[in-house]
Parts: C-alpha cells; structure tokens; sequence
C-alpha cells in the first residue's frame, strides 16, 4: 500500500510540476500582459502543488527524499505524469486548451481527494483544490473567448483540441495502483470522474463552439506508469535538472 | 511664462499632484510619456534576462520566488502603462513604439544573465540600482506615476532582499558557487553604474525635468549613494568590486570610485549589447504571435456584448 | 496472361533483372513504387528519433559515430528515392504523399528514443530487424531496387554493430546504466516484432508479391529468424527479453515467443502512437520552411543557366 | 606560454565544438535532403577538428582533462568561442550565413596555423584546413545561390547578413593571448588575417548581389576570454552536456 501510495503522489506531484514547467515557459512571452500575469499564477499554483504532493510523496516512501530531491533527481523514466502536461506550449491556443484539458481534470479530481481518508491527502487537496477552480474559471474562459472569436482563432483552437483531445483520455485509464488506492478509499478511481469530466467538456466545448473530435488513446504504456513518454519529457529535465545535475549535493 | 503655465509650476512647487484632467504643459507630458513608457518597457523587458532562469532555477522554491518575481514586473509595467494611458497615450500605441525603437528600455536588460548567479545580482544590484532611482520618484508631480512608483517600490525592495540572499548562499558555497558569484559581480557592477545614467554635466534635460519634479536628484548624486550603500554589501558576502581605484574619501564621506566605460554604454543603447538583438526579438514574436488571441478575445467580447445589448 | 506479362514473369523466374525500360506490369509498377518509397521514407523519417540524442551523445566520438549514422540513413534515402524515380514519380511527389498520409512509414519510428540506451537498441533491434527484411530484397527482382538494396545492407550492418556496442557498454555499466538498458530492450522488444508486419496469413498482397520477387520470405518466416538471432544476443548482454512465455523449441529448433499486441500495431499505423505527431509535424516543418530555400536555389541554378546559354 | 597556449587551443576547440552542435540541430530537418547530408558532414567534421584540438589542450594543461573532460564538464563561464557560433540557427538562410562567416575565417586561420611553430599544431591544422576549404565551398555556394535566388531568398539572406556580420568581426579582436601567441610564432595574429578575410566575404557577397552592412562589434568582453557571452550557450550545455552530469565518471 505504501509502494500504491508513494506512485499515486508522484502521479499527482508529477501531473504539477510538469505542466508548470510548461507554463512557466510562457514567462515575458505572453500575447498579452494579463495573460503573462494569469499564466504565471498558475505556473506558481502548480509548483506550490508540486511541493506539497512531492514532500508527502517522500515521506510515504520513507527514503529521505525531499520535493527536490524527488524533482531534480530523478530521470524520465522515473516520471509518473501524463503524456498530455509534457507536450509542447505550441501556440498560445494549444497551451490554453491543454491547460483547460487539464485544470478541469484536475478539480474533479482534487475536489474528490478533499474526501480521501489519509487526512494528509485530504487537507493538501483542500488548499488546491481552491487554485484549480480559479484555473478552471480562467482557461474555458479563454478556450471559450478564442473558440468563440475570431474566424482564424476558432480555427486554431479547434486544432489544438484535436491534437490534445487524445491525449487527455489517459487521465481515466486505470492500473493496479488506481485499482488499489481507489480501494482503501485514499484516491478517487479515475474511471470515476470520467462522467462528470465529459459533461463538463462538452458544456465548455458547446460554448466555444468547438467539435469535440472522435478521439482514441492508443498508446500502450502510459506516463501514469512510466513505461510510456514522448521525447519531450526528457529535453524538460535537461534544463529543469541541469544546476542540481552540474552541482550535485550544493545549498541554493 | 503663460497665466496656466504659472499656476501649473506653483503647484508643482508647492507639492501639489497634477491630476490627468489638470492643465499641464505639452512638453511635461511628452516627457512624462517618454520615461513612464520607457520605464514601463523596462520591466516588461526586464522579464526576459530572469525568465531565462526560471526553467532552470535550482529548487522548486527558488523557481517560485523567481516566478512571483517576473510576474510583479509584468504587474509594474501594467501599473505603469495605466499610469502613462492617463496621459493619452495606449498600450498599444506604446509598444509598437518599443518595437519599432522609437522609444527605449533600460540599457542594462541587453545584458545576458549567464549563471544562477546572475539572478542573484539582477535582484541585489540591478533592482538595488533601480530603486535607488525610483524611491525619490514616489514624490514625482504627477499623480498616477506617483502612485504607481509607491506600490512598485514597495515590492521592488522586497525583490532586492531575495536578490541579495541568492548571493549570500552563493558566497557562502563551495568554491564554484563562490567563483560564479564574484563573476557575476564582475559582469554587473559596471552596467549597473550605469544605470543612473550619464553625469548630469552631460545631460540635456535633467535641468527642466527637476524644475517639474519628473526627476528629484541628479544621476552622480544617486550614483554616488548607490556605490556607497553596495561596497560594504559586497565585503559582508566576501566578494570583491571590480574596481581598482575604489577607495573610502572621508572628506566627501563617500566611496571615490571609476566611472563606467561610456562609450560601452552608448554602444550599447545604439543596439550593439550582446543581446540587444535578443531582447527585442523576443517581444516582437510575443507581440506577432499573439495577434490573433488579442483579436480572438476583442471579437468575443464584442460579440456578448451585442447579445447583451439586443437582450435588453 | 498476356505475352508481355508471360515474357516479363519468366525474366523474374529466372532472376533475371527488370530494368526502368522494360515492360512492367501496371500492379508491379506501383507495388514497388509503394514499397521503395515507403522504406526511403522510413530512412528519413528514422533520422528523428535518433536525431533527438545527436545533442546529448555522451561522448565526442559516441555524437560522431550518431551522426554519421544519421547522416547514412539520408543517404540510403536518397538512394532508395532515386531507385523509386526510375518508375516515374519524383522524389517532390513522394514527399506530399508522405506529408499528407497517403504513403507511410515504417511505424516503429513511431515510438519515442527516451534515453541513451534507446539508442542503442534502436541501432541493435532496428537496423538488426531491418537488415533480416533488406537482405533478402538485395536478391529483389527490379534492378534499382536491388543494387540500392546491396549498398544500404552494408551500411545497415555496420550500424547494427554499433548499437550492440552501446548496448553493451551499458549493460557492463554502472547499475543506473543497466536499468536504462534493460528498460530500453521492454519497451523496444515487441516494436521490434512489429516490423516484419502481421502474419502472412492476414496479409492480402504477399502471394502476387512473392511471385514478382518484391517480396522474397514471408512475414513470419523473418521474424523467427530474428528472435533466434537476437535471444542469444540479448543473454550475452544479461538482460532478460520482456517475454514470460519464450522457451526454446527442440523440434522446430527456433524459439517460441509471444506474439506482439497487433491491436497496438494497427493503432499506432492509424496514427495513435505516443510521437506519430511529432514525427510527421517534424517533416512537415522542415519541408515548408524549407520552400524557399529550395525555390531560391533553383532560380539561381535557371539564372546560371540561361547566362550561359546567352554566352554561347 | 603554457597558459596562453592552452586558452589559444581552446577557442579553437571551443569554436568547433558549439558551432558543430548548433549544426547538428539539423540533423533530419534540413529544406533538402542534400542539404541534410551536407550539413551532417559539416557537423562531423567541427567535431573532428573539436577532438584534436580538446585534446591537445588538456595536454598543455597538464592536468590530464581528455578532450570529453574539457567538452562536457566545463560551465559556460570557461568556454571560449566566438559569439558569432553559439548564436541559434534561425532559418536555413541564417544558418548557412554564419557558416559561411566562420569557414572563411576558419580557413584562413588554419592555413596559417599550418606554419606554427608548433608541429603538432601544424599537424592538426593541414588535416583540418582541407575540411575547411571545402566547408567554405559549399557555404560560400549556397550564400550565393540564396543571395542571387529569388527575392524572399534575397532578402532573408540580407537580413542574416545584418544580423549575423557584427558578430564575424569579433574574430578579429585580439587580447594579450593572441599577442603572445603570435609572437611567439604558434598562432598568427587574428588582426593578420582580416584584410584577407574582408576581401573573400566582400567578393562572395558581391557574387551573391548581398550589401555588406555597416558593422561594429560593439560588446565589451568577448567570448574568447570569457567574460561575455550570449544567453544560449547555457542552454546548449544543459543538452550537451546533461548524461555527462547527470551520470558522471561511467563509460559510455
């Protein structure tokens, strides 16, 4: 249970930290100023997110690991977040349509986490969940206002979706770990959430006035596990990693 | 003098704030566009140097704090666009006047941050450097920019605090840290002289700027205070000025010290910085690229609100 | 069956080279066409997930000994479009029907190189796997084709032994080393299998195909070939092939293996792999932009060309 | 002597090695597919030329650092290249200009490195000043074809011009390393070698209908003592250099 527990946290600490790498890219290259503002909330969010899920995920462990240890040491393979937070910023609309893919995810299943029977998990889930709503609100306003914009911005948009769509149905496939955590009551099953995550997409999709496209996740493997990864994962590391990789073991 | 521009002066004189519908004269307000937009550039820019360390900064708390960081520069350059739009000049109107170089940002952001120690000597000596010009503003003449300098320099100091502590660990580190922290010193110390500007000797309208109250002290007396309150800074952490002749004169009760190479200083602001090219590169495509999500958002808006019109 | 047809199949019968200016039949024509451009496609676009290591090989000699493998694998396609234009479709028209879907590309480059020992696998398992399908077709029966064939099977061995030798080096390596190993050969063993394609049985073109000498063994017929060779391999190395249920096979003197998911194979053929995105955006992007490169260059060449003309 | 030495043999290493992974980057992503093959030669050959002169240096240092040891494991603060080789590859156009502007100088540095004093310096040089004679062919060609192609290739080969040009001329600033290199006859003096340089680039340019723009190489500190450089080059270590950091002292 232990070993379940330490996966599922990583899973979640990952999910975080991954796509507020991401996000954080955007810094001082937003197209506009409150979308720069907006976007580095999130990332700081995320990261705030990160820490906390990583810490815990440590001392479940029980090795001495610390968030940063666990964050800047370890390699791709080790990463146990979904394909979807690792993929490219791509144009704006892709970044916001990922984002949105993911904040509404991520507050369904932080919102049934606050339920979790390890009061740790419980009360961490309490804090982000607040974050995640307001992440929520903020990308399918945006996915709403491009969808429903322009003629070009409706366009990309609905582009981005195509690409992403696929990759956000990984967030519902199960594996043992789910399998067993949903068990002892700690984490929701993510098969769960599914419902009330395609209703809420379809609402925000129908706004937007965007096609939801046919959409299949046929990777085996999955980041959840960490058999599975696109490259980018690792071109993330080199520069997310590179001062604890170049100067191991120093104070910062 | 004209009746208006009189009683304009005597409330200056009298630390009077000139609101946006007062009466001013044209060339206050061209100056005031002039350094609040080159002001506000300059932390939308500023961003660029620290944001080149944010993916790679070396704990997760030390990447927050240098996030929360940038993004209170993205909010100082919004304080000070609003401040400047007050004026009668857009944001809009504003950038493409950085883009197309017709007015400027702080020289000292076409240097490159090449080490995590650059971050820490960006906040120390740069932000050190930039409130020192910016405290004496809180009391410019005209309202807006005067309220926005007191909310950026409270935050600013703040800033300054973290710079400093990413040095002192530095210092305080194994020998490589230690060497990347004076190199960084070494690369800083110069372009933030600088960043007072020119002596006053040589400069063509501090005279009129100080009669308006857009400009307090004079650049050699900030100058002068700057390098006086950052020498003992620097002993403290065991680093070394980069300047020979830096000598304590007890008659001026100040630090005698070299003058930056100012020919490097006009090379610089002419576009020949290491990367001058970079820096504006980079604002160009965000402001390219995002072209279509301005308009994206602008015909959304547009259309709820003719929905909202036609419901009522 | 026509004469012409009766004359060309027994020239085949009697492994006897088709040249471009022979009759060919219509089907045979555009079998191969499909075949050699589906294998020069697969040498260009099995640049990238190599080429995603030439910036992070280990060594100066590791990143040279890559790129020059990178390098080949351009080179053999080039052969192989050359081969392909002698049926009569240009290497331009090629390229739009890979870019728009219409031609593939062996799909195993659909599958992410993760890390170094990625590497080497790809150069053990990939080229091992390619090279059981090449060697035979250097025997193929149209004459391009098989003297393109000859030149990259020389090429492609050598590169194998490379990959072995990366595979080694981390096998006999530290202990993070050997996980990487490991983990590479689980996620690329069944990939591999993949490449000799489904089982003949489900194979709709293979019999005409066996006839015209396009394809000389069958499916499985290699891909037993290649787990007995590779097995072997696999144990010198000390790593343990991703298959609970391979034994060897006193009777038919082989082993017995598990059979790779096919659903994963026709899903990652449809275009849900984890980097079919990627692979072909990456195509797409170098093609567009590289347009005007190839237009610039082209009008130089006409320009060239016609003052010379004026000139004689 | 030894130090000079050493720090000369350096910038020539270091010369090879960046621009030799910034053309690297191409690799699978070339306009052409001749260009893909050529650009991998050129790129081989950088690293070659890299090896020996890494080599040679960790020799004169003395300090028994191979060539791996001196590429992977130093920070951007003591590399020594030119700024002109760092910068990013921007367009085809781009790239092949900044090739050009190196295997000029390249060219006619190695030819009078192959009089140095030096034997083994000599050595290196003949092998390498072939490499370079060709690499200034086909660079030089394509300028030229690009140059005098169509108008969009026209143009964006000026604009790289303009862009790129400032950077060459830091080739030819000289600090007390190359005068005491120079005079001791194992290194020609930089300064030695730009009329020539400003002859070639002015005829190629010509040829290629290019205007040479007004240029001054206005940076104080240069690449080749270290105290400045762009903000890419750290990002080019985090790549190169990440297994190395990540996993040090194996064997690869």
């Amino acid at each position: 249970m232990a070993d379940a527990k330490f996966e599922a946290l990583l899973r979640l600490g990952d999910n975080a930290l991954i796509l507020g790498h991401r996000v954080s890219e955007w810094c001082g290259h937003a197209p506009v100023l409150e979308e720069d503002i907006a976007l580095a909330n999130t990332a700081l969010d995320l990261l705030g997110q990160t820490n906390l899920w990583l810490e815990y995920a440590g001392e479940v462990e029980g090795k001495g690991r610390s968030a940063d240890d666990l964050a800047f040491l370890r390699d791709a393979w080790d990463f146990r977040n979904v394909l979807l937070v690792e993929l490219p910023n791509g144009d704006f609309g892709q970044t916001i349509m990922r984002q949105y893919l993911f904040d509404q995810f991520n507050l369904l299943n932080l919102r049934a986490l606050t339920e979790s029977k390890d009061t740790r998990i419980a009360e961490i889930a309490e804090k982000a969940a607040k974050e995640a709503a307001y992440h929520v609100e903020r990308s399918r306003g945006t996915v709403v206002g491009l969808g429903d914009g322009t003629q070009e911005s409706h366009a990309r948009m609905q582009e981005a979706l195509n690409l992403l769509y696929p990759y956000a149905l990984e967030l519902f496939i199960t594996d043992e770990v789910d399998d067993e955590m949903a068990e002892a009551g700690v984490f929701p099953d993510p098969k769960s959430l599914e419902d009330a995550y395609l209703v809420a997409v379809a609402a925000t999709l129908q706004e937007a006035t965007l096609d939801l496209p046919e959409a299949h996740f046929g990777h085996r493997g999955s980041g959840k596990d960490g058999r599975m990864h696109t490259e980018h994962l690792g071109h993330i590391l080199t520069q997310m990693q590179w001062l604890q990789r170049a100067y191991p073991g120093q104070t910062w | 003098m004209e009746p208006e521009e009189r009683a304009f002066q005597e409330k200056v004189d009298a630390d009077i704030r000139i609101e946006p519908r007062d009466w001013m004269p044209e060339g206050y307000r061209k100056t005031l566009i002039r350094q609040i937009g080159q002001h506000a550039h300059s932390e939308i820019v500023g961003q660029l140097p620290e944001g080149n360390w944010i993916t790679r900064a070396p704990t997760l708390e030390r990447k927050m704090i240098l996030l929360a960081k940038v993004q209170d520069e993205a909010g100082h350059g919004l304080y000070l666009y609003c401040a400047a739009e007050t004026l009668g000049v857009s944001r809009d109107e504003m950038t493409e006047m950085l883009l197309s170089g017709k007015m400027k940002y702080s020289s000292i952001f076409n240097y490159p941050t090449l080490t995590w120690a650059d971050i820490g000597a960006v906040g120390w000596l740069v932000d050190g450097a930039a409130i020192m010009n910016q405290v004496p503003l809180q009391r410019t003449s005209y309202g807006p920019y005067s309220r926005a300098m007191v909310r950026i320099c409270k935050e600013e100091s703040f800033h300054q605090r973290q710079g400093y502590d990413i040095m002192m660990k530095m210092a305080q580190g194994s020998e490589a840290q230690k060497r990347m922290a004076q190199d960084a010193l070494n690369r800083f110390w110069y372009p933030s002289l600088m960043m007072f500007g020119p002596s006053d000797a040589n400069s063509v309208h501090s005279e009129q700027s100080m009669a308006w109250k857009i400009k307090i002290n004079s650049n050699d007396e900030l100058r002068q205070k700057f390098v006086d309150q950052t020498v003992p800074q620097a002993e403290y952490l065991g680093l070394t000025v980069p300047d020979d002749t830096l000598a304590w004169n007890e008659d001026k009760g100040g630090y005698d010290f070299a003058e930056p190479d100012w020919d490097e200083f006009f090379d610089v602001l002419k576009g020949a910085g290491p990367v001058n090219h970079d820096r504006l590169e980079a604002r160009r495509k965000a402001w390219d690229d995002g072209a279509w999500v301005r308009e994206g958002l602008l015909a959304h808006a547009e259309k709820k609100r003719s929905a909202k019109v036609a419901a009522e």
